[in-house]
């Protein structure tokens, strides 16, 4: 199942990083509720309150676009919080030189006008290098304070990486929501 | 070789200039010369006015050079600066003789080994006179209120880490040392609550009350949930006044939550909407950064207020609301010069408002009239809070 | 205790947790989930075209964090940046694979311990693989190309020291390793003149002509003086053209000296002027900042020119004037787009002419033509320097 | 003579900062030409070219005022490079809080517009803290190459100070030339 294979590969990458606690069992308690958030990051979108559903009606989505990746109207940065990647000549999934991608991401749930349907977003940041610094871009559909962290884009979210210094910001598919 | 090479070219061009100093110095008879020579000296600060503004411009343009500028608020004047590192969070001391900077390095500016640090500084001489290094790091986060605190007597500076893991460490600032990390698992941010104790929110809307002694130890407690989490969260900016023994929390959606402090513990009082059906109706909601601010003595908390749609929580605010706790109302609301970010209301008995854009403008306003008294320009690149000292 | 606390807690939370993912699975049956998953990587460079574009930023509102901003000439695009430490120099090996930055830390942002530093680069990856620390420092000047050079084979990187006292380091970039210091008392900077030789410029307006082996041993040669270092001084940008084993220099009045290089001495073999005197009666002078390049294949001298008063010698230049040293004569001119501080000619056959304002905006040209092709807007907040890959 | 005085007092200054190098007669002939240019400073404007005699004419002075000291064609300010230090609430001859007047200085030659007067001008840096930002002025009257240091201000002036880290430069009057 997709679900655990995700959740599994993120406590076994961070888990190599963090030498010193390597067994799943004493990660997993470590981790707490950021790990709870892993395991829930497919499902939030599919949630009791319907959030996401409300949002769909909200302004981002009336001006989304799914053309040029370089603009903060892009449909998958409905929740972006820092420099696209795609401006830096990295891509939407690709980190630029010297960057890498964080093992961890904050989530969105954004609808691409292509095909009216509502996908799982994964914000990245690419990681170990200071700012880009193009195309700064802020939106906060379904966006949540740190205290729900999966859903904060206020965090530098370079956890796993080899390095906390913010470079710039990615926005991969994880699946349909 | 290379140093006998060295003295030999170094007095040869010795030699020549001495020989040029001679000839100028016989050049035009009675001219005068050196007739006035002024003295150099550095600037120090007086004891800070509860009226300077202090703006933590985390500078996203390159984060591991911010800076915390300081402003006069009543001339507008600028007084000096901070620079700091890595997304930081700035602490007053209470006797205004020094300041905090808890920050992150890497050795060779972004590339390198890491250090957390809480910076120490000298108020008026702005110089930096020590630090105790954080070793369970600290959460890297933009820049909020609650992320550092100090205990009400200053004598204890706690930072909140995230690794996303949560935890706080515990500063000894008196004796200058790293003291321990209290465990908070999964709840976030300081909110002091009295001499030895603060309180966290947590993922599904309820407090984690921690109360700690000098050595370190904790013991904390949990709560129900006292917000939905899920529909309404309450923003992580509060008015929180541990002298009064008193918190107060906004929600997205305009839930004002009034939150009793007492032995270390919170106890949820009154909930009660900011909005009427019409103002709703209207889109009015709170929203932007530091979007409230808590006067002790006029009782009174002051909200950025703007219209726009659910999930507009950062928009930044057209007016400022100003409520009583007390009578549950809205008893004042006035519009802002530009729309502002963040607010900060001075501690002291003739307060100043002040407001921030997102393209670093003060504007600072009478909060009792609301009048407009002047506006500072260039206060930061991407600046985000606000402090006073005292506050 | 507190890791006793901080399991319970966590396993408390992890179990809340569980049971919501559980309860979430259950949700919408028939719903798709997870049928995408992007991979992500990296994006690694080719190796440079000689008709990139490296712009060397020295940010003077933040001057310990500089940047390197890439960018494609022919198309404009930016394809990286390298970030930087206090007043920079930028070396690009001869054979592509590798970066080299001469730059100054502090551990503390811009507080605590001060390391100089050669940081080594991949040129592909853009990763920072390695460094070499300059145990006597190096010059912190405004970024200038004759700074800090590499030995025409990309042996040695050559950093100029002023302490006030001058020097030159010597770094063996091969064996990743300070080699010592080669004292120049008096006389600055770093103009390669062969393989293992260089010469400065001294402030009696002579060369001095230094050769060096691979160990570090030293020897150096004074000259008479070739220019009026009172009245009309050498800019320190110069055209340098190694392979050729010539130079050219020229002065704040707009002389033109030739210089030849021969088993490391300098001989200046012609001086003239720029300007006629009619230009110069309208003010014409070189002037800006990197204001002459050479480039080998056309054998011509590249040089920013503007019509200004004596001592305008760093306003930028409204025009391109093509020198032929051969015929000591200007062969072409032609007027910029906007007023440029800094000018790059790239090394290739078919060459760009790149430009630089005080305002980052970086004009392509065809040196042959003088055809405006494009400009790059954003390439930095105070840029001052151009390199290109190869030159 | 004054000449010596400033010298001397660098001189110790410096002494006191390089510890190693204790000795007068070392310093000096470590020092070099940067010390020639010391013990030149005072000097310079009288020099034989008489090039700052000549530069009286050129476009500085004409539009040169005695009134507004954080404006960049303040008269002192006819060969100034950086951050006005009366803009950072510093003084002409004073260092913003926190930052240190460093004991070495370049020099230019300045017409005091009230009097008519020329005055030797030390610029000296203020160090020890990054940049201050506000009121960047750069005047070239004068202003010479780095391989004639006492005179070029592309060269941060803080040998001596504690730390060679530059905040800002103020301007103060040494003698009249």
């Amino acid at each position: 199942m997709q679900r655990e294979t995700v959740l599994d590969r993120w406590i076994e990458r961070l888990s190599r990083r963090f030498a010193q606690r390597s067994s799943r069992r004493s990660l997993l308690a470590r981790l707490g509720v950021a790990l709870v958030g892993g395991a829930l990051l497919p499902l939030l979108p599919v949630d009791r309150s319907g959030q996401f559903r409300r949002a769909r009606a909200q302004a981002f989505f009336e001006n989304a676009q799914a053309e040029d990746d370089t603009q903060c109207n892009y449909w998958r940065y409905c929740a972006m919080d820092g420099y696209l990647c795609t401006c830096c000549n990295g891509g939407v999934t690709a980190c630029p030189p010297g960057a890498e991608p964080s093992p961890t991401s904050w989530v969105g749930s954004c609808v691409n006008p292509q095909d009216g349907n509502t996908y799982l977003i994964a914000y990245r940041d690419c990681c170990g290098k200071e700012v880009c610094g193009r195309c700064p871009c802020l939106s906060t559909e379904g966006e949540m304070p740190v205290y729900r962290p999966q859903l904060s884009n206020d965090i530098d979210w370079c956890f796993g990486a080899r390095s906390m210094v913010y470079h710039c910001t990615g926005a991969g598919i994880v699946g349909r929501a | 070789m290379r140093s006998s090479l060295a003295v030999a070219v170094s007095i040869l061009a010795l030699a020549t200039g001495v020989g040029q100093a001679q000839q100028a110095t016989q050049a035009p008879p009675g001219q005068e010369r050196l007739d006035v020579t002024e003295e150099w000296s550095t600037v120090t600060l007086p004891e800070a006015s509860p009226h300077w503004i202090w703006v933590l411009d985390v500078a996203f343009d390159n984060l591991i050079a911010s800076r915390i500028n300081i402003f006069d608020g009543d001339s507008g004047k600028f007084l000096g600066v901070v620079h700091s590192g890595f997304v930081p969070n700035l602490l007053l001391s209470p006797d205004k003789r020094e300041i905090y900077v808890d920050e992150t390095y890497w050795s060779r500016g972004s590339q390198g080994d890491r250090v957390d640090v809480v910076s120490i500084y000298d108020a008026r001489t702005l110089l930096r006179t020590g630090e105790v290094i954080l070793p369970q790091g600290r959460a890297l986060i933009v820049p909020k209120l609650p992320t550092a605190q100090l205990s009400p007597d200053g004598r204890f500076l706690l930072s909140f880490n995230m690794n996303p893991a949560t935890s706080v460490s515990l500063v000894d600032i008196r004796e200058r040392r790293y003291v321990g990390e209290i465990e908070t698992p999964g709840c976030s941010f300081v909110y002091p609550t009295g001499p030895r104790s603060f309180s966290l929110l947590c993922p599904d809307g309820s407090f984690a009350d921690v109360t700690y002694d000098d050595s370190g130890r904790a013991q904390i407690a949990n709560n129900q949930p006292f917000f939905d989490a899920e529909s309404d969260p309450v923003f992580e900016h509060a008015a929180i006044d541990v002298a009064g023994g008193r918190g107060y929390f906004l929600s997205y959606e305009g839930m004002f939550y009034e939150v009793a402090f007492e032995n270390g513990r919170t106890r949820v009082t009154d909930r009660w909407s900011l909005t009427t059906a019409e103002e709703k109706e209207d889109g009015w909601r709170p929203g932007g950064w530091q979007l409230v601010s808590w006067h002790p003595g006029l009782r009174r908390a002051f909200v950025l207020m703007h219209r726009g749609p659910r999930w507009s929580h950062k928009q930044p605010g057209e007016e400022v609301w100003v409520v009583d706790p007390e009578a549950n109302a809205i008893v004042d609301r006035f519009a802002l010069e530009e729309p502002s970010i963040s607010l900060l209301v001075t501690p002291d008995a003739e307060p100043l408002l002040a407001t921030l854009t997102d393209t670093g403008v003060v504007g600072i306003y009478d909060p009792e009239s609301g009048e407009h008294l002047r506006s500072i320009d260039g206060t930061g690149v991407t600046p985000f809070l606000l402090h006073a000292a005292g506050g």
